[in-house]
This record gives structure tokens, C-alpha cells and sequence, in this order.
């Protein structure tokens, strides 16, 4: 059975079977930091293609069909024109900051991958944090942000930022309560427990309605927490022209394209690891066929539907409403989903103790 | 109370996105809605009505013959001056002359396709023709010649 | 892979957008005109400067935020016990929500949370 | 009398001194458009802004001044009706069924019954048309992308049938002086029958997508009030004043072809706010879907052209005649010297009008809620310049 | 010398380098961002010592709060565009002769103390531990401090409010 | 009233002229080739509608004749990002300054395209008025020029696919007026 | 990491401490000097982690003390910008030497 655990193991064995130590560990730092920046790179094309023909499928459209087979080459060709675009620095800006702020949030993004759970044996670093790390990591993006924002010495940046600092601020709370919440049921913030604490079932079965409910504000502080509309208010196009990143043009653009769909996926990640398992497949309590079945199914298969699963949702939230007002957007986080959240972790907690989960 | 109204508007709320993201994901799973016409692929299903206008055109027949008097009544019907005909004198046979059409020159630029100029025509000789695949990298190309090389009237028109 | 995992991250990080970045910069020649450096405002010549003093409307929900931040690094080691302390950690946290929830509600009410 | 007058001025002048807004330290000076994808062409406007909040908005125009009025004075009163159709594009046709009921006022020449039918029906089509596509952008305006596709899928349908007939999707040129250009194309009455059908289940879907959608209901619901005392002293017409319970459809006040026979309601909304102008451009596609029913049937047999002399001309006199385009009220006024051309030509545009209460109701709101209100006022800004 | 003590040194002299960028830099916004770094360097440091969880908390109490706190109140206060007036010379001169003796007083009371490393059998530094001993009402246990913390933080939070809401009424 | 033929053979080149060529000769033509594939498919709209025309460029964009399937419905808001400015609209006095900063603004290799009669000459209002830019490339150099007021949805898209091409092929801007 | 002596990760976080007490001389503007405080409390951390890391493996004293560390530089942090941005409001400046009467 295809397995990449078995693949990881194979190479690691025959590095270190052909060449000295230091040498094959530096040769799979190496092959690492290609994986990564591959697997950003297919990140990118894949998502931002899904994004454009769920799109059309949602507007009645066809979508990219002439570049490549049914337009699968669209976004190949858009990333390599961006890659040939002059990227411009305007004279005003604090150019150190401008050329520093796709780093960061870049840099963030890739950093965050670092305890995900792609398949079953098949992670970085399977840090006691997990979740922690992550909601803190990823805190960092917002910095980049900011310094884009102030940086590009355009009033339409300097507003884009502001309002997505704040956003993304407000936003931490209800999302880190959610995660919380279940971490309360799983007991551990390690990835690889709170995969395993769902060996008979997934959470958001197991964890009756307040898991659902922990689920769809967790659902809601991501979509906020990445900028994604309905809550994209830092680039909202009809108010900002472009936001934050008005200034920003070719490659470095593209750095925060690219940022703001792996980040998309990083927290897809995270949600179907805590809700839905990650890479365990679906169990049914003890029944051991139905079992046996699912585990025939690759789990890397299982991680990444589930990811992908919920990156559809997020982007049918996208096609589909309408964009809140700041005042509106603050006010749905500390009105209703702060409080919620709140007295949601209560409930999960009082449900912890007294083992009513299955 | 308040915890009542509370909730209920939450869950008013929930039901009209949820009602929303229903039509979207109808239109996202019924490809049949779909109504793209993938323009240059399929010409042949791309019909336009009859009466769309595209450009100005001279119909000619078989004999390189058209219906333009050359009278300037189109000139002077267009609004702004798209149609500049430039008159010659024929001489007939019997050895009178007579004014007759020497070039055409329509500029397709500027014109709006408003259909004055074919409504004005009282010989009928120009009409608008469909063809709308004008985009050309050199806006010289647009000014057109509507009578053909060699053309001229066909008998029997006043 | 353990920590250095980290480092390498960065470095790929890093090594990407530089690379995106020098290969834009290597063999694409720009024009220069003098009103491209300036900044775009919808095409109008932009009318004093962003960097000044600009009136933040958000910077109350920010620092309510911070307070709320910190209660969440205490619920992080909290969550991960509460199941084998059981009925005592329970006790604890509501205490410890009640407190904080007070200040919720002193925000609220004094329209903290509201927008200016 | 002048007593009112004087307290009126004061009163005007007390307002005029409030509008002036005090730019402040921290208040930051913003451009929106003339490229912006908000403003729906190349409308300016300069905000002031304190942080998020909207002290000033001032509009700048002349971005599209084409200066039409000017040039219709060289045209012949045949020719300038075209040039009307570039003022207010989305209701193009409505444009020249006023100009032309202004040439025919001065012309004294009785149109045909069935002209007259064609002229309603096409308008009540345009009227639609331009409401849908309000509609689609409205809702890009306030972030939700989807329904701009879903209402260019019903105006399609709409320009196809309009193509058909009249032979162009936008500016279609059919009325003339003195009837329409052509005659019906002998598929209309089906294709519209079929286009009734169609978006009647169709705009049920509006509502399902965003009328009801909690989020855009917080857009619209308390934003850009406008009063009604405020929209008379403003001169709104159209959409935006019946929204704020002034009656001013001038279909209904001053029945024009054949709407004087039809039965059909101004749609008056009393709320004043974003989701009444809403309301109300929603209702009226239900108004003029009634209308075309109510026609399509019924068109009287005969001449769709009454003949007129090759060359028009006007007897020396003024001549006024306004009609309802989907944005409000249109007026043309004609000063004819007697000869071919008119000496001079005024146009009344709704848009103008509007816009110029679009300061007194975005003061005090956000950046996404002027943009909320622009989508509202359904502007179109050649209209303005012109 | 191993990887370990490079990427020490690394972090180390990230950190000083920053913290000396943050507090000389001339640009007030700039200065926020090198303090950014500085702090994120310690996060780093915390990681190096596998101390992950006070690293976790460090970026997300400095980095998602305070400093992004201070970036607002930036805006809210400042032309952050300008330069920020520089100190007087005679005033540098003595914070920099201030500091460099005390950092030497320092150093030479640290140079000569001997630490031992503890060779008690060290406890790992799990949240669980953490939250068990956070959490635990016996003699190490520190509920109490804990519990006083939401105390602290719920004055803070009415501080902040009564403070920065003051004006508020009369500025309208 | 015949000087736009004179203007359009003027050689001066604009300041914001670009050719586009890639590598600038470093890298192969192999290389050369597959850089002009992607620019000429992922071509970003500015925003850019004054007038009527913009209708029907919103019209192109729309369902029916939906031009994201060339890859073009990435319409940017900013000329940063963006790559071809489709002039959709008149052009007045006041707006070329406007519409020559935008131009200026955007970043090469960048490319115009002139929808309907107005942007192309003027249109319905080369004659007798006195505001009007008579066509666009008074203000900035056009690569492609649509007649039509408004051209169809489908003359656009035309208008596109024949900008495509002139793309892929890597003649600069002359080289095409020049050929033909 | 144990081949670096803890006397070095001292100096390291004597150095922060230091740097921090020269933004704090040198600098006249509340909110730079808000940043050097802060600077000078992560060099306190710094202490406290190394501290228990090295010396007292076995407990979590340190831990602890950083963590209420962190959570008392977070509050102060909060209350003294919002007293930086009421002064402002009043006093129009940041500046300490225009603060002298803080009588609220
Ligand atoms: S269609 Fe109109 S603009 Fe074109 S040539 Fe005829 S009259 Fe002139
Ligand atoms: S085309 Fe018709 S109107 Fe024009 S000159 Fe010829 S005959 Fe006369
Ligand atoms: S070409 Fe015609 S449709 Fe286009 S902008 Fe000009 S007048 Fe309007």
C-alpha cells in the first residue's frame, strides 16, 4: 500500500546508508526545504485554480478552459507572468520595510507547516505545542501586514492594514477558544495525540452540538483570521481598491497571493485535524469491517479531503455573501462570537468531565 | 428575554446565509445552468438577429455593381461625419455627364452604427452587415473604401 | 524531524521569496517615468502624506484584546488537564471566566466594544 | 410670501455653513476614483476621513464631460436623439423616447398607437435591463461577487430580445421622431412571453441570494438616510426620492404614451434609507414586468411610423417634456429659433440631482457604507457630465 | 563548536542587534518592527532551550498583542512618517557611558560565580505539567497566583477602559 | 479636422513605451517563448470603464460570454498589478491626465487595448465638442483598437485573442503596426 | 545546548537589559519608551527560563514566573498606552518633558 511513511523512511535509511551523517542530514535538510517550497509552490497553483472554477461553477461560468487541458495550466502562466513583472518599489515608501513585508508573511506561512500532519507518520516536527504553536505562529502574518500597509506610503494600504489588524486581532480570541475547547476533549495539544484521540471517531461527531459549534466559529474566526471574504476587508476591492498590498505589484505580489492561500490551507489543516481527525480515517466506534475498509484508503487521501472538503466551504462563503462593514465585523466577534465561544468552552469542558462524548 | 431574542437572531441569521449559500451551491452543482458560449470556439452557434449592426457595408452584385448614386444623402444624415463620398462625372454614353460615385470612404472608427445613414439612403445601397470582429493594431486600417475597385452603378438607378 | 525543522523552514522561506524576487529583478527591465514611483490614488496626484497622525477607531477593541489573549495562554495548559483534575479545574475556570467575564460586560457596558 | 422665502435662505444658508467640513489633525484626505471600482465610471470624490468615519465627501465631475449638450446644437433634431443615449446609457432607450416626445410636442404630429405600445414596452425592457444590472452591481458594491453573474444572465436575455429588434444590445437608436425605427420583429411577442416566464422565477431567486441575506440586510438597513423633507429640497427623483415617500413617478403624474391606460403602482417606500431605495428598484422590476404583460397582448395592429418631412423643423418656441428613466426624472427642454437645429438644448438627468444628496447622507457612516449608498443611487455618471 | 551553540550565537546576536536598531532607529514605526524582531529572537532563544510552550507565549502575548498594540498607538499618536527628534549629545554621552558601566559592573559580579548545572533529574517542561502544577491547590501548586491573575487582568482591562475612554464624551 | 494621421504616424515614442520583449536577450528564445505563453494568458484588466462601453465590458465579463476562460477576470483595482488598461469609454480633457498616470503607474510589461469609437478616435464626438480626447492614443500608445460604440461582447473578446497573439509572437509594438 | 555556559545566555540577557536602559535615557517619546520597558522585562525572562533550565530542571518555578511576567507586561503595557493616548488627547504630545503634571 502506498504509504509515505514508508517513503520518508526508505530515503532517510539510504541517506544515511551512503554518505556520512552530518552530510545526510544536511542532504535531507536540503530535500526538505525543496518539499516545502514545492509543496507552497503546487499549494498555490492548485488552490487559487480550485478558487477560480468553483467560482465560475457558483456564477454559471465555465472558468479558465483554454490555457492547458481545461485550463489546468491557467495558474502555471499567471504565476510565471508574475514572476516576469517588474516589481516596483514607489519612491515614498520606507523601501526596507516594502521589500521586507512578503518575507515575513511568507516566511510565516511556511513556518507554520511545520507540525502538520500530512499523513499518518508524515510530519515535521511533531512539537507537544501543536495547536499552539500554530495560533501563535501564524500571529506573526499580521505584522507583515501592518508593515506593508504603512510601508507602501499609499493611504488605501495604510487603511487595508488597520482594519485587517484589528480584524485578525479580534478574530484570534473566538478562533484560540474553539481550539480550546477542543483541546479540552482531546487532552494534549500534540498533533499526533489529538489525531489519535479520534482513532473511534471523529470529534465533531463525538463531541455532540457544542462541538458543532465550536466547529462553525472556528470555521468563521479562520475565514476572518486569513482575510478571506466575507471578511475581506483589508483588500475589500470596491472600498480599498486593493488593500494592503495596493502598492505591491510582480512577484512581490504575488509572495502575499501565494501567502494568503497557503495560510487558507494551513488552517483548513488545522480544522480537519481537530474536528474531523486529520489523517484517521473514518472509524465507527467498534465496527471493525467498516473499519478495516476505510483504513485501506490512504491517509494522506483522508487528510487532504478533508482539507480540501473545508477550503470548499470556505470558498462557497466566499461566491456567496455579501462583505460586513468594520463596525459590523468587530461587532459579530465580540457581540456574539466571543461570548459564544466562551460559554461553549464551558460546555465542553462540563461534558469532558462527565464522559458524555462517546 | 434578551437571551431569547438573542437567539433567534442568531438563528435568523444562519437561516438566510444558509439560504444563499443553498442557490450557490445549486448553480455550483447544476452544470446545465451553465449558459457560457465559449465564443471563437463554436462559430457556427453563434447566430446573430439579422438586423444587428456591425459596420456600414456596399452591397455589390456579380457585375461589381452597386445602387450609390453618389448623392450625399447619407453624408449629410450621419451625425457625425463617419461618411465622406467624394463624386466624379460620369459620361454616359449620349455624351451627358452625369454625377456618379468615385469613392466611398467610410470611417469605421468613428462610426456608431446608428443606422441613419442606411435609413437616409434612398437607393438602398448601403446596409448594415454583422460583422463585428473589428480589432485591428492599427487604427488606420479602421477608414475603409466601401465601393469595390472598378465598381459602378447599376443600371436603372436614380 | 524535530526542531530544526524550524530553521529549515526559514531558510526555505526565506530562499523562496528571495529567489521569486531576484529572478524579477535579474531579467526584468522596467521603464522609468517620473509618476511611477509616486503613490496610486486612483489615479489622482496624492494629496499630503498617510504617515501621520490618523485617528484609529480600533485601538480599544486591541487593547480589550490583549487582556482577553492573555486569559487564553492560561486556558492552553488548563484544557490540556482538565480532564484528569476533573470537577476541581472546573471550579477553577469559572472563577477564572467569571472574573474576566465581569470585564467583558464592564466593556460592553461602557461601550468599549462599540464602534467609535 | 417672502417671508418664507427669507426663512428658507436662512435656513439654507445655516445648512450650506454645516456641509463645510473642518479638516482636523488626524483626518486623513482620501481620492476615490475617477478610477475606482466603486464609483461606476469616473466619478471623483474627495473624503475626509476620520479613521474610518466619513466627515466630508465632495464630488468632483467633469471626468466624462462630453459636452453633449453643446454639441446637440449642431445637430439636426433627427441626429441629436442618438447622442442622448452615450447621457444615460443604461436606460438609453428611455433618453430618446424623451427626446423624441420633445421633438414631436414641437412638431404637433400624432404618433400611431402602436408606436406608442412598441415605445412603452421597449422602455419598460430598458427599465428592467438597468435595474438588473443596478441590482448585480449593487451587490459587487457591497462584496458579494455571485449575483452580478446571475443578473447579467436575466439582462442578456433582455439585450437579446432588444437586438433582435432594434439591432444593438446598448445604444440602440430605434426611436425616431415620429415612431420607431423599425417594426417589431415578428419573435418578440414570444421571446418576451418566454423572458417573463423565465425571470419570474428568477427574481425570486434575488431574494433568496440577497435580499434576505442577513449580512447585506446590516448594509442597508439604517444607512444613508435621507429625509423626505431632504430629498424635495435636494431634487431627487426617481428611485431614491420615492424611497424616502416622495411621489414622483412621472408615469403616474404626467402620463405619457400609453401609461395613463396601465395599471400599475408607484412604488413608495417610506423608510428613507439603503434598503428602501432597494426595496423600491426591486418592487418596480415586479411594476414593470405587470406592465409588459399588461402590453404584450395587446399591441394595436397599423403603421409603427407616422411619416414626417425628410428634414425636421421646430417652430420657434421652448418645448419641455420629461419622462421616468430607471434613475428618475429625464427633461428635456428645446429652445428652437426655427431652423433645423436647435438653438439650444437642456438637459435634465436625474443622476445629477441625486448626487448631490450623497454628501448629506454618507456623513458620519464608513468607507463601505458610502460605497453601500453610491450602489443606491444607482449613478451613472456620464448621466451627470454629459 | 556544534550547531547548537551557532544557532545560540545566532539568535543571541539577533536579538542584541535588533533590541539596538529598536532603541536607536530614528523612525518610530521602524523601531516598533526591529522590537518585533528582537522579541521574536527571543522566542527563538525560548525554542533553543526547548522551552516551547514559553516561546508559544511569548510570540503570541508580544507579538500578536503588544506589539501590534504599539503599532496603533503609533497611528494614534504620531506623525510616523517624521523622524523622532534625536536625544541631545551630552545626554547620549552619559546614557552611553551610564550603561556601559553598569553592563560592566555586571559582568563582573556574573564572570566570577560559579553556577553549577543541577544535576537533579529535570522535569520536562510538558503544558501538562505545567497546567497539573498551574492548576494544583497543594504547596507548590499555584492556583492562587492564577486565580489573582484574572483579578489583575479584569483591573487592568477597567484601567484601560476608565482611562482611554475619558475624553471620549468631551472630544464628540 | 485631419490631424489624427498625423498623430497616429508621430514616432515619438511615449515615456511609458514598453516593448514587449522579455530576458532582454539573457535568456534563450526557448525561455523567451514560454514567457510571452504566460503573459499572453494571464493578462489582469485594470479596472478602467468611463462610459457606455464599460457596460459591455462588464458584459464580457459576464456569464455568457465570461472571458476568465482566456484567464482574464482577474480585474485589478490598482494599475500595480494590472496588465492591459482596455480603455472601455470616452476620454476627456480632464480624464487623460488620469488615464496617462494610470498607464504610467502600472508595471511592464503592459499593454492597451482601445474599446469602442470613443477610446479608438472619439467617436460620436470627434465633431463639435470641445472636451473630448479624439482617441486615446493621443494620450497613451494603444496596441489594439476596437471600432464599434460599444462593441459586442464578442468584438472585446476578439479584441483580446488578437492581443494574445500579438503577445506570443514577441513583435514589439511598431513591429506589428509596421507589418500587416 | 549544554555546551553553552549559562554565564553566556547571563551576559546575553544583561546586554538586552542594558540596551533597554539606554532607549530609556535616551529616548523622549512614551511609547519608545514603553518598547525599551519591554525590552528590559524579556531580559528578566530571559533570566528566569535560563535559570530554571539550568539550575532547577526539576521544577517549574521559572516557567511560572515568566508566565506572569509576560502577563504583567501585557496589562502594563495596556494601561500605559491607554494613559499615552489620553495624554495625547490632552497634552497633544508624547513627549515625557511635556508630561510633568500628570494630575488626572
Ligand atoms: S451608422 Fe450612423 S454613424 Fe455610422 S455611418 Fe451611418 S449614420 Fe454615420
Ligand atoms: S449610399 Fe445612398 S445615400 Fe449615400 S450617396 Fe450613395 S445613394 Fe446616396
Ligand atoms: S464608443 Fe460609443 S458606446 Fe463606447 S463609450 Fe463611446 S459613445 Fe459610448
Amino acid at each position: 500500500m502506498f504509504s509515505l511513511e514508508g517513503i520518508t523512511k526508505s530515503i532517510d535509511r539510504w541517506l544515511n546508508s551512503t554518505f556520512h551523517p552530518t552530510l545526510a542530514l544536511l542532504l535531507e535538510f536540503l530535500i526538505v526545504g525543496l518539499c516545502a517550497i514545492t509543496l507552497f509552490a503546487v499549494l498555490g497553483l492548485v488552490l487559487v485554480l480550485m478558487e477560480r472554477k468553483v467560482s465560475a461553477y457558483m456564477q454559471i461560468r465555465r472558468g479558465p478552459n483554454r490555457v492547458g487541458p481545461g485550463g489546468s495550466l491557467q495558474t502555471v502562466a499567471d504565476t510565471i507572468k508574475l514572476t516576469m513583472k517588474e516589481g516596483l518599489t514607489p519612491d515614498g515608501a520606507d523601501k526596507f520595510l516594502f521589500n521586507l513585508a512578503p518575507f515575513v508573511v511568507l516566511t510565516v506561512a511556511m513556518l507554520v507547516l511545520a507540525p502538520i500532519a500530512f499523513a499518518k507518520g508524515f510530519q515535521l516536527w511533531d512539537i507537544n505545542i501543536g495547536v499552539l504553536y500554530i495560533s501563535a505562529v501564524s500571529s506573526v502574518s499580521i505584522i507583515g501586514i501592518l508593515m506593508a500597509g504603512w510601508a507602501s506610503n499609499n493611504k488605501y494600504s495604510l487603511l487595508g492594514a488597520m482594519r485587517s489588524g484589528a480584524q485578525i486581532v479580534s478574530y484570534e480570541l473566538s478562533a484560540g477558544l474553539s481550539i480550546i475547547s477542543m483541546v479540552v476533549l482531546t487532552g494534549s495539544l500534540q498533533i499526533s495525540d489529538i489525531i489519535a484521540s479520534q482513532q473511534n471517531g471523529w470529534w465533531i461527531f463525538k463531541g455532540h452540538i457544542p462541538a458543532i459549534i465550536a466547529f462553525v466559529i472556528f470555521i468563521i474566526a479562520v475565514t476572518a483570521e486569513t482575510n478571506r471574504a466575507p471578511f475581506d476587508l483589508a483588500e475589500a476591492e470596491s472600498e480599498l481598491t486593493a488593500g494592503f498590498h495596493t502598492e505591491y505589484s510582480g512577484m512581490k505580489f504575488a509572495l502575499f497571493f501565494l501567502a494568503e492561500y497557503v495560510n487558507i490551507f494551513i488552517v483548513c489543516a488545522i480544522g480537519a485535524t481537530l474536528f474531523f481527525g486529520g489523517w484517521m480515517p473514518l472509524h465507527i466506534g467498534n465496527w471493525t469491517g467498516f473499519n478495516h475498509i476505510m483504513d485501506y484508503i490512504p491517509s494522506s487521501i483522508w487528510f487532504l479531503g478533508k482539507t480540501f472538503f473545508l477550503i470548499f466551504l470556505i470558498m462557497w462563503f466566499r461566491w456567496t455573501f455579501p462583505r460586513l462593514r468594520i463596525d459590523q465585523l468587530l461587532n459579530l466577534e465580540w457581540k456574539y462570537l466571543f461570548p459564544i465561544s466562551m460559554f461553549n468552552l464551558l460546555l465542553i469542558t462540563v461534558m469532558a468531565i462527565m464522559g458524555w462524548h462517546f | 428575554m434578551f437571551l431569547k431574542k438573542y437567539l433567534s437572531d442568531i438563528f435568523s441569521a444562519v437561516a438566510s446565509l444558509l439560504k444563499g449559500m443553498r442557490m450557490t451551491g445549486y448553480y455550483f452543482t447544476h452544470r446545465k445552468e451553465i449558459i457560457t458560449q465559449n465564443y471563437p470556439d463554436n462559430p457556427e452557434l453563434m447566430k446573430l438577429p439579422e438586423r444587428f449592426r456591425g459596420e456600414v457595408v456596399m452591397p455589390h452584385d456579380e457585375n461589381n455593381e452597386h445602387a450609390c448614386t453618389g448623392c450625399t444623402a447619407c453624408e449629410l444624415a450621419c451625425p457625425n461625419a463617419t461618411i465622406k463620398i467624394i463624386t466624379k462625372f460620369d459620361i454616359s454614353p449620349d455624351g451627358k455627364k452625369k454625377k456618379a460615385l468615385d469613392t466611398f470612404i467610410y470611417h469605421l472608427e468613428l462610426c456608431t452604427m446608428c443606422n441613419l445613414c442606411v435609413v437616409a439612403c434612398p437607393t438602398d445601397a448601403i446596409k448594415m452587415a454583422q460583422n463585428f470582429e473589428h480589432s485591428v493594431f492599427d487604427r488606420s486600417k479602421l477608414t475603409k473604401k466601401l465601393n469595390a475597385p472598378g465598381s459602378k452603378i447599376r443600371e436603372g438607378i436614380e | 524531524m524535530g526542531s530544526s525543522s524550524l530553521i529549515v523552514l526559514l531558510i526555505a522561506g526565506i530562499a523562496f521569496s528571495a529567489g521569486g524576487i531576484a529572478v524579477a529583478r535579474i531579467f526584468v527591465k522596467g521603464t522609468k517615468n517620473p509618476q511611477k514611483g509616486q503613490p496610486y490614488e486612483c489615479g489622482i496626484p496624492s494629496d499630503g502624506t498617510p504617515w501621520k497622525q490618523f485617528n484609529v477607531g480600533y485601538y480599544l477593541f486591541a487593547l480589550v484584546f490583549l487582556i482577553f489573549d492573555v486569559e487564553l495562554i492560561f486556558l492552553y495548559p488548563w484544557a490540556v488537564v482538565v480532564k484528569d483534575l476533573g470537577m476541581v479545574a472546573l471550579v477553577e475556570i469559572i472563577v477564572f471566566l467569571f472574573i474576566l467575564f465581569m470585564g467583558f460586560l464592564y466593556a460592553h457596558k461602557k461601550g468599549a466594544l462599540k464602534w467609535v | 410670501m417672502l417671508k418664507i422665502l427669507n426663512t428658507n435662505h436662512s435656513q439654507l444658508t445655516t445648512h450650506m455653513f454645516e456641509e463645510v467640513a473642518t479638516t482636523t489633525e488626524g483626518d486623513l484626505v482620501i481620492n476615490v476614483g475617477p478610477q475606482h471600482p466603486s464609483t461606476h465610471g469616473v466619478l471623483h470624490l474627495l473624503i475626509t476621513l476620520s479613521g474610518e468615519t466619513i466627515k466630508n465627501v465632495e464630488p468632483h465631475l467633469g471626468y466624462i464631460h462630453r459636452s453633449i449638450e453643446k454639441m446637440c446644437e449642431s445637430l439636426s433634431y433627427r441626429q441629436f436623439i442618438y447622442v442622448t443615449s452615450r447621457m444615460d446609457y443604461l436606460s438609453s432607450h428611455i433618453n430618446n423616447h424623451g427626446c423624441a416626445l420633445c421633438v414631436e410636442k414641437g412638431l404637433q404630429i400624432e404618433i400611431t398607437p402602436r408606436a406608442r405600445v412598441i415605445r412603452v414596452l421597449m422602455d419598460e425592457l430598458t427599465r428592467l435591463a438597468s435595474h438588473q444590472l443596478w441590482w448585480g452591481a449593487m451587490a459587487m458594491d457591497v462584496g458579494a461577487l455571485t449575483p452580478f453573474f446571475h443578473a447579467f444572465r436575466e439582462r442578456e436575455a433582455i439585450n437579446d430580445i432588444m437586438e433582435e429588434t432594434c439591432g444593438a444590445r446598448l445604444t440602440m437608436n430605434y426611436i425616431v421622431p415620429g415612431g420607431v425605427m423599425f417594426d417589431l420583429h415578428p419573435n418578440f411577442q414570444n421571446r418576451v412571453k418566454e423572458f417573463i416566464r423565465f425571470f419570474k422565477t428568477k427574481i425570486d431567486e434575488y431574494d433568496d441570494l440577497v435580499t434576505g441575506n442577513i449580512i447585506f440586510q446590516s448594509r442597508m438597513k439604517r444607512v444613508g438616510y435621507l429625509s423626505k423633507e431632504d430629498a424635495i429640497s435636494y431634487g431627487c427623483t426617481g428611485p431614491t426620492a420615492r424611497a424616502s415617500g416622495v411621489s414622483c413617478d412621472i408615469r403616474k403624474l404626467y402620463p405619457y404614451e400609453v401609461y395613463g391606460n396601465l395599471k400599475f403602482d408607484e412604488i413608495i417606500e417610506t423608510g428613507g434609507d439603503c434598503f428602501s431605495r432597494y426595496l423600491v428598484r426591486m418592487q418596480e422590476m415586479r411594476q414593470s414586468l405587470s406592465i409588459i404583460e399588461q402590453l404584450i397582448d395587446n399591441i394595436p395592429d397599423g403603421e409603427f411610423q407616422t411619416k414626417t418631412k425628410a428634414v425636421l423643423k421646430l417652430p420657434k418656441g421652448e418645448f419641455y417634456s420629461r419622462v421616468e428613466t430607471a434613475r428618475g426624472e429625464f427633461g428635456v427642454y428645446i429652445i428652437s429659433e426655427g431652423g433645423t437645429t436647435p438653438y439650444r438644448i437642456k438637459f435634465r438627468s436625474p443622476g445629477f440631482s441625486n448626487l448631490s444628496a450623497l454628501n448629506h447622507m454618507a456623513k458620519g457612516h464608513k468607507i463601505g457604507d458610502l460605497v453601500a449608498i453610491m450602489g443606491t443611487l444607482d449613478l451613472v455618471i456620464p448621466d451627470i457630465d454629459r | 563548536m556544534s550547531a547548537s551553540s551557532v544557532i545560540f550565537y545566532v539568535i543571541s546576536g539577533f536579538i542584541l542587534a535588533t533590541a539596538l536598531l529598536a532603541v536607536t532607529t530614528k523612525k518610530i514605526f521602524r523601531s516598533a518592527i526591529w522590537l518585533l524582531f528582537s522579541l521574536i529572537g527571543v522566542a527563538g532563544l525560548y525554542f533553543w532551550m526547548q522551552m516551547e510552550f514559553i516561546a508559544a507565549v511569548q510570540i503570541i502575548v508580544y507579538v500578536g498583542g503588544i506589539v501590534v498594540l504599539i503599532i496603533f498607538s503609533i497611528f494614534l499618536t504620531q506623525q510616523s512618517g517624521n523622524e523622532m527628534q534625536k536625544p541631545s549629545g551630552i545626554r547620549t554621552i552619559f546614557s552611553i557611558l551610564a550603561v556601559c558601566i553598569g553592563f560592566t559592573l555586571t559582568y563582573l559580579l556574573i564572570r566570577p560565580y560559579i553556577f553549577t548545572p543541577s544535576s537533579n533529574t529535570p522535569m520536562e517542561v510538558s503544558v501538562k505539567n505545567i497546567g497539573s502544577q498551574m492548576l494544583s491547590t497543594t504547596e507548590h501548586g499555584y492556583v492562587l497566583p492564577f486565580e489573582v491573575v484574572s483579578i489583575l487582568l479584569l483591573a487592568a482591562m477597567i484601567g484601560c477602559i476608565v482611562i482611554a475612554m475619558k475624553i471620549k464624551p468631551e472630544e464628540k | 479636422m485631419k490631424e489624427e494621421n498625423q498623430t497616429t504616424e508621430q514616432a515619438t515614442p511615449f515615456p511609458g513605451e514598453v516593448h514587449p520583449t522579455a530576458g532582454g536577450g539573457i535568456v534563450l528564445s526557448k525561455l523567451d517563448d514560454v514567457i510571452n505563453w504566460a503573459r499572453s494568458n494571464s493578462l489582469w484588466p485594470l479596472v478602467f470603464g468611463t462610459s457606455c462601453c464599460a457596460i459591455e465590458m462588464m458584459s464580457t465579463a459576464s456569464a455568457k460570454y465570461d472571458w476568465s476562460r482566456f484567464g482574464f477576470e482577474v480585474v485589478r483595482a490598482t494599475p500595480r498589478q494590472a496588465d492591459v488598461i482596455i480603455i472601455a469609454g470616452t476620454i476627456v480633457n480632464k480624464m487623460a491626465p488620469v488615464l496617462k498616470r494610470l498607464y504610467d503607474q502600472m508595471a511592464d510589461p503592459k499593454y492597451v487595448i482601445a474599446m469602442g469609437a470613443c477610446a479608438t478616435s472619439g467617436g460620436p464626438f470627434f465633431y463639435n465638442t470641445y472636451s473630448v480626447v479624439k482617441g486615446a492614443d493621443h494620450v497613451i500608445p494603444v496596441d489594439v483598437y476596437i471600432a464599434g460604440c460599444p462593441p459586442r461582447p464578442e468584438a472585446l473578446l476578439h479584441a483580446l485573442i488578437s492581443l494574445q497573439e500579438k503577445i506570443r509572437s514577441g513583435a514589439t509594438r511598431e513591429q506589428i503596426k509596421s507589418q500587416v | 545546548m549544554s555546551e553553552i555556559p549559562l554565564s553566556h545566555i547571563l551576559l546575553v540577557s544583561t546586554a538586552l537589559f542594558f540596551i533597554g536602559m539606554y532607549g530609556l535615557f535616551t529616548r523622549r517619546n512614551m511609547i519608545t519608551m514603553l518598547m525599551s520597558v519591554e525590552l528590559i522585562l524579556n531580559s528578566v525572562n530571559i533570566n528566569f527560563i535560563a535559570f530554571n533550565k539550568y539550575l532547577y530542571p526539576d521544577k517549574l518555578d521559572g516557567v511560572f514566573f515568566t508566565v506572569f511576567i509576560i502577563t504583567i507586561a501585557a496589562a502594563e503595557a495596556a494601561v500605559a498606552i491607554a494613559i499615552i493616548i489620553n495624554l495625547y488627547r490632552s497634552h497633544q504630545s508624547i513627549d515625557v518633558e511635556d508630561a510633568g503634571e500628570m494630575k488626572f
